[in-house]
């Protein structure tokens, strides 16, 4: 059995990634970084200072994913 | 503390409410779009966000806030979608026993906002 | 900028207007009467003011504070005579093109009011 | 010819003063403090920290009232 994450990439990172939400297929020793990296070639880099949320909490790219439903990359913020 | 937070690509209302009985202060802000960014004038501006984790941030930086600051009341509304010139895209209503509180808490929740809670504006080219 | 001071013995309405093109902000700020004066439970608050002189003291007030924090309109309201509980006394409105100047705008001109602009509180016996 | 002059009360001045507005005769000499205590005895001291204001203006106790059209006597302001 395949574990499935659903990708979420907002604003900037929408044009990186080509799509704002995707399910994919992960590893057991995927990373956030080496997760969206195999979806884009260099997705991390370009997606420039943007951070990344495991099931809606901010966490670390090095974080694995293995366990969580949702990675959601966040560039800088800019409500108001 | 009671605290409503809402995402909505409807036009704001500014909600009227009575203060409660210990309230003395009411602290209200609108973010309203201007006609220009970055010197350009434009038409709109579109806003997105992941609301169900703002929720969760905000209500995290309201927690915290609220530790400092003792207020009674948050509304936090922010529109989302396109939001022509002239009109509101953030409305927040803060009500607490003094102006300080309410006063602090609103302008560090903005603070906070725009560090932490994902929502992001671009300009609309429709 | 446009100032509009207002002294009224009447219940306070919140002026509904709309934002000029180049606000990006609005900051209202209510102040009401709470049930409790020093502890002790109260029914109203009563305001007299020596409204021409506190008109004069805030347009000086307005144009120093204008130098520093660079702001489209005010609007002051101050209810005067018998106020009830849970009704405003004070009412302001700052129109800036930023926040940070329509906050500090607002916050500073309450401080100065309270120091210098001839406008008394007593708490009401009636 | 005597000059005449408006001296307004507000909250505890009032109270002091026995008046909320009174038309008071000025000599030529006279100072804002020299005006009101001749009304009152020690009105300036019983007073508290009031300050005054004379045609609007805050001015100082020992201030010549001659010239002015109002006298004001400003307690501690607590407005808001």
């Amino acid at each position: 059995m395949k574990n499935k994450i659903t990708v979420l990439a907002f604003s900037t990172a929408k044009q990186v990634m080509g799509f704002s939400q995707q399910m994919v297929e992960c590893r057991p020793d995927d990373t956030a970084e080496s997760l969206i990296n195999r979806l884009v070639p260099q997705a991390r880099q370009r997606c420039g200072s943007a951070r990344v949320a495991l099931d809606e909490e901010f966490a670390e790219w090095s974080d694995p994913v293995a366990g969580h439903q949702e990675l959601a990359i966040i560039p800088p913020v800019s409500g108001g | 503390m009671q605290v409503d937070i809402h995402f909505s690509p409807h036009k704001i209302q500014v909600p009227e409410i009575r203060a409660g009985r210990e309230c003395g202060a009411v602290v209200e802000f609108q973010g309203i779009v201007r006609g220009t960014e970055d010197g350009e004038p434009i038409r709109a501006l579109d806003y997105e966000a992941h609301p169900s984790m703002a929720e969760k941030e905000l209500l995290k930086i309201t927690s915290e806030l609220a530790a400092k600051h003792f207020c009674d009341r948050l509304i936090f509304i922010h529109r989302v979608g396109e939001v022509p010139v002239g009109e509101i895209s953030l409305y927040l209503r803060v009500d607490a026993r003094h102006r300080a509180e309410a006063f602090g808490f609103c302008q560090k929740l903005i603070d906070r906002m725009k560090q932490d809670v994902p929502i992001w504006k671009t300009t609309s080219n429709k």
